[in-house]
């Protein structure tokens, strides 16, 4: 993990107040509701949470490929480090089938997703894929794409690219497929790669090599990664900063050390006790955190973790909205634990 | 397909069972009931048949007049509906019907219907009509609706033989309304069966399939229903020789689906997820079933719900044969054969009626297949 | 194209999948526009081809207005000019010779198309009956024939001598001249080496009134353009009788002579035959002898001569230069140019092309009458009806010696058949099957036909149900069984089976299956193609169909009222018996064997009043027994004319023995410019 | 892939013998014959044949012979001289029958196919992608009109309301004075305007099933993650519809693709005949009601030969589009 410069520097992507609501039979889902976050140049910011939290939801905001069911609102300003047109732009503000922001996905923001096999499709080749994207933003001349194919696949570690350019998706195993993959999304070398759960269809072994396959590319091509995960051994592997996200909205912000050795809010610690130890009593069951998330579905203005919080306050976390506290310049939280005001004066 | 096995109900191994609060957790069929409930058109379409397959159920009480009244006074009569005020302007409760008279028009021979005002027949419920089966059981000849002896009421006009149109579209529902399903179901099952055999064995049983398929399909049918017809016993009940007819149809008809079947078993049956049931030593009928046909139960609905049409109108062919529905019994397919004339459709157009009621039928149950479609898609957010 | 609209960002913003309505509406205009265009294309290409002035390029195109004393059409004029054909007086018979055909209304004028509908090959007679020249032909009335090809005839006092005289100069439709060799040839080379497939026909045989033998009769030349015919015994009624089973007694010696295999040898007439395109030599013999008229390299005596392949989509016949006759006036018939015989597949065509004008001049069943007086002015056309000398248009048929002993036994009972006639109400089944066109009589022959019997037409026709269970009661017919069905006395079933060879008849079949079974008669009804339908009457497997019998005269033409062959389903195979010479079939007895008796009589009788006599006692036996019994009068064909088709008989009977449309004498036909 | 494909080319033959078999058994398996078929006609126009006269016709086309030997002789012939026998109804060879009407039957075939294919498939893809919008039930509704409604109905429908409103009802595919006419613009012109009504009730029943099978499947493809990965890389709309879910949609229109190619041939016989078109299908139909017998089995046999080849092409189309059966070929 590199340690950067101060956060002082102009953050490549400022995410502020993303909200996205679905609209469901029995009423308007709040899936993201108030989301805000910051990624820089050559960091890793982690976005951790259980399934259903709206992590993944958030991610693909960014390059706003969610379903058309999704509205989403709020704003994400994307400030270019290296194209000179780009400085501020507000990426949510662009339709969504529009040249400017077709330009913007894969080039300057690339995304890796969770099931290698289904994101490729089956009817073509792996070669064929990776070069679409290439053609469209680097070069129309087929042969110079093929090279800068090639190169990608053997950048990513795929041994005899000549061969595997030719072959189908089910031809590969799911690590090389998901080689195939970051390949494909850096083949345009962007400023921003977004990795939704990248590893969680692999098994460990093959985990750790991509894993650590990103962290040499950052460290060589110098993009930022927004890593969405549920997995916290990852977050600690890879991240430099981490958002804990529950029922849309981030519930802990911080560097990754805060969060694994100083964590504050009740939820963050009931994964942290959840995680399995290195050594620990293999007899004794893991505690887990009791219930289950509930749907954001009207969900009254108070905390959503009220149900399941052991440190709850009667009256005060069930009864308005949590605002966010600032522990320190880097760490925030948002519980009213460690609020100073509690009757509903937010910060 | 892959996510589906999620939603199965999770059997956990844990000794104390974790307490399931709410329905996030729910069986695979309950959660298509519910996406299906929110399919606005399919809920429609399911309303609107289940509507006709009752009105099929009851037929004879519900059509006023049974399948023989023929009635020479009122051959191609126009459809006529009930009045509330009469000529004199009173205003009736009960709606009535005015009696109709016939006469010739010298020139033209063409029937000449008028309502002659003074003869009022005020509609009635549950009146005594043709006897019938109630059910086939219970023998009555109460009818559902009627008018006041000796009036007639033709809501939908009469044929060229005097009956009334409406009866004969409600009593022809009970036949095409019901075998045609046993036709596509027959076709459904052979395709599925032999197409997924064929795709998912391949190999030398593959082309053996294949080439039987090619053999039927060259088949000329023709000579098959002449013959057919030659040997068909003339006192054969209608219903059981429609049977016949819809049986062979299916057994003719099932090749098409095959084909698709095979070829999407081909293409799915190298995918992880069967080979990892296939390891885990599942039996092939189950990975048949649990796990190939899910893959494409969309085209499968579609293919079943775009079937019907073909065997609802498939006997209207093979009658000029002889063969398919014999008077006097009818059905959908007779009638649209019967208003095949150009008098019909230049004099007589409301014999074009049972036209608009098959396309109703079509039209539900591909809208219902369609809610199916979506409903069993769980990618579809 | 549809999709195109995704590129487009034009109006309104697009939400990312979704569409507002805004775009909708494009499309649905784009579609109403695109339909628009279609309809506008096709509805232009309509009316721009004005319907009645087609221009198309290979129509012979419009004459100057004809010239009135033009004896000639232009069409012919033109080649005459063009010298590639001889000039009129050269064409037609001598002066004398020439044979004047009366007119209906007016002189015609020349030129314009028969158009009609036919259904290829298979509806040969359809175009073969209308142009047929006869040696002798039927008169108006029907009873007696007058000479048409011939010029004139003598017959000796015991009328075993007939001298038929030609006309002089009359030629063949390629120019050769027609003489009594043509006679000759047919007689000795074609018809009694029976060449074309058909046995010698019964006229020509004269039966001795004693030992009723037959004797083939003596064909000898007189001179160039007369001949006699010598039969040993007397045979009254010869003419009459060639009129109806030959008809055309001469053949173009000079074309057969370089065909039939006697002349040629039997391999060189199987190389022609390939030739043509035929297989077998047999079936090219038939082809040319007997169906000539559908081949243009044979010549013809008829108004109008074969041009194109009877198979193409459009037969057309085209007028015969050397036609012999001409009007009052002189002028050359046929007025028509040519005949233009479109193929179509199914009835329908035939009304819808009608009301469009396709055709001008065609026959429909009464059946249609509505929907054609409907449109008669929109068509412009007129529907004249023709008169049938048939006995009833719904009606059933007994047969007589059906397989089935009891039920043969049942249909032999002329009170069974009472039984059926009465208890079916004739109203109901005239206005539902014909539509009220149709009286509701009992079969019988119709008023103004030769054999009419006063009162027949009621005789067992009024309905009475009640008097016709009492009859089947009284024939022991009293049993039920548990469907409420009639049974024999010993219980055993009985059911009545109708057997068809098509659907025409299903609407008039449902009702007599009501009517019969109210009465207790199981009836099953069965439909069967019609070869398989063929087979089963000659194996005597058809207890009852629904044919109707239409006779003209008895005498000339006997097969639907006495039994002499397997063709009429109600004698069935009383046929068989007298056609095998007694060997196989059922022997006749009682009044159908009287029939027989008569029928003897009538071939070796002296003279007309006898066979007229003994012709009713034949048709009196019928009204004693009805064994055919009709349930709804005869109804008229209907005649279609397009307005400007004139001179067509408004009065006329239609029946095979006139020739359907011919006995009109079609040569006058002629279309008002 | 060659292999496989000469394999198969080879069992093309024992197959379309076998089937050439039974065809010519079925004809006949229909009481009476030709000879009976014939005579009946012959009957209803005055000239009855007695019994005598119908054997000797039979033996005069060898339909008196038990039929394994009546098919020797024809196979024989077809093989040695290439002679498919004799139409009886046309007197005139089965090849030259089948080459007067081949004509006009490719051209209407044709025709309505590429109206089949080229209206249906985007119309499909169009349903799917904008699901449940008015232009979705406008064309649903369509096409389940065409296929609710049986042809022949339809057909009549339409000729006669082009009868009520341009006054022809464009019977047949030409109008009578072009039929002999030599071909000239004005006579293309005129079958164009004949075209209409066929297109229409042809195209309108067939291309409804296509367009619900195109459109459920296509609704399945649009939905998989493959075409989220396209987005996320940049593609146009446009391009990622016609790219990825076209191409995976169009597996099971693929594999009865072949079949169609005997349809070209025949094109709708009962359609055809309603509408009194002079094509291939109603020829047929009458041979095999009057057991025209070499006519019919000539060409079912024509037929038999391509559904076999039909199914070759459509395995080939299946591997050639769906690359893991391709490559399930190259491995074994």
């Amino acid at each position: 993990m590199t340690t950067q410069a101060a956060q002082s520097e102009q953050p490549l992507l400022s995410v502020q107040n993303l909200k996205i609501r679905i609209q469901m039979d029995n009423g308007e889902m709040k899936a993201v509701d108030g989301v805000d976050f910051e990624i820089h140049k050559g960091k890793t910011l982690g976005l951790v949470g259980e399934s259903g939290c709206g992590k993944s939801l958030t991610s693909r905001a960014i390059i706003s490929i969610n379903p058309k069911e999704c509205e989403t609102s709020g704003s994400i300003v994307y400030r270019s480090d290296n194209e000179a047109s780009l400085k501020k732009l507000d990426l949510l503000s662009l339709n969504p089938t529009s040249k400017q922001i077709r330009s913007i996905r894969g080039r300057k923001i690339a995304m890796i997703f969770q099931e290698p096999m289904t994101a490729f499709s089956p009817m073509y080749t792996i070669g064929n894929q990776i070069m679409e994207a290439i053609q469209i933003h680097r070069t129309k001349n087929k042969k110079e794409a093929k090279k800068i194919a090639l190169e990608m696949l053997a950048k990513v570690g795929i041994s005899d690219q000549e061969k595997r350019f030719d072959q189908y998706p089910h031809e590969f195993s799911g690590g090389m497929r998901q080689r195939a993959m970051i390949s494909m999304a850096l083949s345009c070398n962007p400023e921003i790669l977004i990795a939704d759960e990248p590893t969680t269809a692999l098994d460990v072994t093959i985990q750790a090599q991509v894993l650590e396959l990103m962290r040499s590319l950052q460290a060589e091509l110098g993009m930022a990664i927004l890593l969405v995960t549920h997995d916290l051994g990852i977050i600690a592997q890879m991240c430099d900063e981490v958002a804990v996200m529950y029922l849309g909205k981030i519930v802990e912000q911080a560097p990754v050390k805060e969060i694994f050795y100083n964590p504050k809010h009740p939820y963050t610690k009931g994964l942290l006790k959840s995680m399995p130890r290195l050594g620990g009593d293999k007899s004794k069951r893991l505690d887990s955190i009791e219930g289950s998330v509930p749907m954001p579905i009207n969900m009254p203005p108070m905390c959503g973790f009220y149900e399941r919080c052991k440190d709850r306050i009667e009256g005060v976390c069930n009864t308005q909205a949590v605002p966010k506290t600032r522990i320190s310049d880097q760490h925030s939280v948002r519980c009213f634990l460690y609020s100073e005001q509690r009757e509903g004066e937010s910060q | 397909m892959r996510t589906m096995p999620v939603f199965r109900r999770q059997k956990t191994e844990a000794p104390q069972p974790v307490k399931i609060k709410d329905a996030n957790y729910s069986s695979q069929w309950r959660l298509i009931y519910l996406r299906f409930k929110k399919h606005k058109l399919a809920r429609i379409s399911l309303f609107i048949l289940a509507f006709l397959y009752l009105i099929a159920l009851f037929a004879q009480f519900i059509a006023p007049y049974g399948l023989q009244s023929y009635d020479s006074k009122y051959v191609n009569a126009p459809p006529m509906g009930f009045r509330f005020v009469d000529a004199a302007g009173k205003f009736h409760i009960k709606p009535f019907v005015y009696e109709l008279q016939s006469t010739r028009d010298p020139e033209t021979m063409r029937k000449i219907f008028v309502s002659n005002t003074e003869k009022r027949y005020s509609l009635q419920f549950f009146v005594k009509g043709e006897p019938y089966k109630f059910l086939g059981l219970i023998p009555t000849s109460t009818h559902l609706l009627g008018v006041e002896q000796p009036g007639r009421i033709f809501l939908l006009g009469t044929d060229g033989m005097g009956r009334d149109l409406f009866s004969r579209i409600i009593l022809g529902s009970q036949i095409s309304l019901s075998i045609p399903l046993v036709g596509v179901a027959i076709s459904f099952v052979l395709g599925l069966i032999i197409g997924g055999i064929s795709g998912y064995f391949g190999g030398w049983l593959d082309s053996i399939i294949q080439r039987i398929i090619e053999i039927i399909r060259s088949f000329p049918t023709l000579p098959l229903w002449m013959a057919l017809s030659a040997a068909i016993p003339p006192r054969i009940p209608v219903v059981t020789m429609y049977l016949y007819i819809v049986i062979i149809f299916a057994f003719i008809g099932w090749t098409d689906l095959a084909r698709v079947v095979r070829g999407k078993f081909i293409a799915l049956k190298n995918e992880d997820y069967v080979i990892a049931a296939k390891i885990a030593g599942v039996g092939n009928t189950k990975i048949i079933v649990k796990h190939l046909l899910p893959g494409f139960i969309s085209y499968l609905v579609v293919a079943t719900t775009l079937a019907i049409p073909g065997m609802i109108l498939g006997e209207t062919a093979m009658s000029f044969l002889g063969l398919g529905i014999r008077s006097p019994a009818t059905s959908w397919g007779v009638l649209l054969q019967e208003a095949q004339k150009i008098e019909n459709v230049a004099l007589y157009p409301w014999k074009l009626i049972p036209l608009g009621i098959v396309i109703l039928t079509v039209l539900t149950y591909n809208f219902l297949g369609d809610g199916l479609r979506d409903a069993a898609d769980p990618y579809k957010k | 194209m549809v999709l195109l609209h995704h590129k487009q960002q034009a109006n309104g913003k697009i939400k990312f999948g979704g569409v507002h309505l805004k775009r909708n509406r494009f499309i649905i205009m784009l579609l109403v526009i695109l339909s628009v265009v279609l309809a506008a294309c096709t509805n232009n290409a309509g009316p721009a081809q004005v319907k009645d002035s087609p221009k198309p390029s290979t129509k012979v195109e419009e004459a100057p207005v004809t010239p009135t004393d033009a004896k000639e059409a232009p069409m012919l004029a033109k080649l005459v000019t063009a010298g590639t054909l001889p000039p009129l007086e050269e064409r037609l018979p001598v002066q004398a010779d020439v044979k004047i055909e009366e007119v209906v209304d007016e002189i015609g004028q020349y030129g314009g198309d028969w158009k009609m509908p036919w259904s290829g090959p298979g509806d040969k007679w359809g175009v073969g009956q209308p142009t047929e020249e006869a040696l002798f032909r039927f008169n108006k009335t029907g009873d007696k024939v007058e000479p048409n090809v011939a010029k004139s005839y003598e017959v000796n006092a015991d009328s075993t001598v007939f001298t038929i005289h030609l006309r002089e100069g009359m030629k063949w439709s390629d120019g050769v001249p027609f003489t009594a060799d043509d006679v000759l040839f047919y007689w000795e080379h074609m018809l009694t080496k029976e060449t074309f497939g058909k046995k010698i026909y019964d006229a020509y045989y004269s039966v001795d009134p004693v030992t009723g033998d037959k004797a083939l009769a003596e064909v000898k030349k007189v001179d160039a353009y007369t001949f006699t015919v010598t039969h040993k015994y007397p045979s009254v009624q010869f003419l009459e009788r060639v009129a109806i089973d030959n008809k055309w007694f001469f053949a173009p010696a000079h074309f057969h002579k370089t065909i039939l295999p006697e002349f040629v040898g039997d391999d060189k007439t199987l190389e022609i035959t390939k030739q043509w395109g035929y297989e077998d030599p047999k079936v090219f013999l038939v082809e040319t002898g007997y169906y000539f008229w559908l081949h243009s390299q044979i010549p013809t005596l008829r108004a109008w001569v074969a041009k194109t392949d009877p198979n193409s989509d459009q037969f057309i016949m085209e007028r015969n230069p050397y036609f012999w006759k001409t009007d009052a006036e002189g002028k050359q018939l046929p007025y028509i140019d040519r005949i233009v015989a479109t193929k179509i597949q199914d009835p329908s065509q035939k009304t819808l092309g009608t009301l469009a004008g396709d055709y001008n001049l065609l026959t429909f069943d009464s059946k249609e009458f509505t929907v054609l007086k409907e449109n008669e002015k929109k068509g412009d056309y007129r529907i004249i009806p023709w008169t049938q000398p048939a006995w009833s248009s719904a009606g059933i048929q007994l047969n007589q010696t059906t397989e089935d002993p009891k039920l043969r036994k049942l249909f032999q009972d002329i009170r069974f058949r009472e039984a059926l006639s009465i208890g079916v109400n004739r109203v109901e089944i005239s206005e539902i099957v014909s539509n009220g066109l149709a009286e509701p009589v009992q079969a019988s022959v119709p008023e103004g036909v030769i054999g009419y019997q006063e009162g027949w037409s009621k005789q067992w026709a009024d309905y009475n149900p009640e008097r016709a269970n009492q009859i089947l009661d009284e024939l022991g017919l009293s049993k039920r069984d548990k469907n409420n069905f009639r049974t024999y006395e010993d219980g055993s079933d009985l059911t009545l089976t109708v057997i068809e060879s098509s659907t025409d008849s299903a609407a008039f079949l449902e009702l007599l299956k009501k009517y019969y079974e109210d009465m207790g008669l199981k009836t099953n009804l069965k439909v069967v193609d019609q070869g398989t339908h063929f087979d089963m009457k000659y194996a005597n497997q058809v207890p009852m169909t629904t044919e109707n019998i239409s006779v003209a005269n008895v005498a000339f033409r006997p097969d639907t009222l006495v039994p002499l062959r397997v063709i009429t389903p109600w004698f069935g195979h009383y046929g068989l018996y007298s056609s095998s010479g007694g060997k196989e079939g059922v022997k006749p007895e009682g009044d159908v064997a009287l029939i027989l008796e008569y029928w003897d009589k009538i071939k070796a009788s002296k003279s007309v009043d006898e066979i007229n006599q003994l012709s009713n006692e034949i048709v009196k036996l019928h009204q004693k027994n009805q064994w055919v019994i009709g349930y709804a009068g005869p109804t008229p064909v209907l005649i279609v004319a397009s307005n400007n088709v004139r001179n067509i008989p408004t009065d006329a009977v239609w029946a095979d023995e006139y020739r359907s449309l011919g006995q009109g004498h079609p040569s006058q036909f002629f279309i008002k410019q | 892939m060659l292999q496989y494909i000469l394999k198969r080319i080879l069992l093309v033959i024992p197959v379309v013998l076998f089937i050439s078999f039974i065809v010519f058994y079925i004809i006949q398996l229909p009481p009476g014959d030709y000879v009976s078929n014939y005579s009946a006609k012959m009957s209803a126009a005055g000239d009855v044949m007695t019994p005598v006269e119908m054997d000797e016709m039979r033996a005069n086309l060898g339909l008196d012979r038990p039929i394994y030997e009546q098919y020797f002789v024809w196979m024989k012939k077809i093989v040695t001289k290439g002679d498919f026998g004799f139409s009886f109804n046309y007197n005139k060879p089965v090849t030259a029958v089948i080459k007067q009407y081949m004509g006009l039957t490719l051209v209407v075939s044709l025709v309505t196919m590429v109206f089949h294919y080229v209206v249906a498939i985007p119309i499909g893809i169009y349903t799917a992608v904008k699901q449940y919008t008015a232009g979705d039930y406008f064309f649903s509704g369509l096409s389940f009109i065409g296929m609710a409604t049986p042809n022949f109905l339809l057909a009549i429908i339409l000729m006669y309301l082009s009868y009520t409103w341009f006054g022809d009802p464009l019977l047949g595919l030409f109008s009578s004075e072009y039929v002999n006419a030599p071909w000239s613009m004005d006579k293309v012109l005129d079958l164009m305007k004949h075209m209409v009504i066929p297109v229409i009730v042809i195209g309108l029943a067939s291309t409804a099933d296509l367009i619900r099978i195109m459109r459920g499947q296509m609704l399945d493809e649009l939905n998989k993650p493959n075409v989220v990965t396209a987005r996320a890389k940049g593609l146009s709309e446009f391009k990622i519809l016609f790219k990825y879910p076209t191409r995976a949609a169009l597996n099971p229109i693929v594999s009865t693709f072949g079949w169609s190619l005997s349809s070209i041939f025949t094109g709708a016989t009962i359609t055809a005949i309603v509408l009194n078109l002079p094509l291939q299908g109603p020829v047929m139909y009458n041979a095999l009601l009057g057991q025209d017998m070499y006519l019919a089995g000539s060409w079912l046999l024509f037929m038999a030969l391509l559904t076999v080849l039909g199914t070759l092409i459509s395995d080939i189309l299946l591997a050639w589009l769906d690359p893991k059966i391709r490559t399930e070929f190259r491995g074994n």
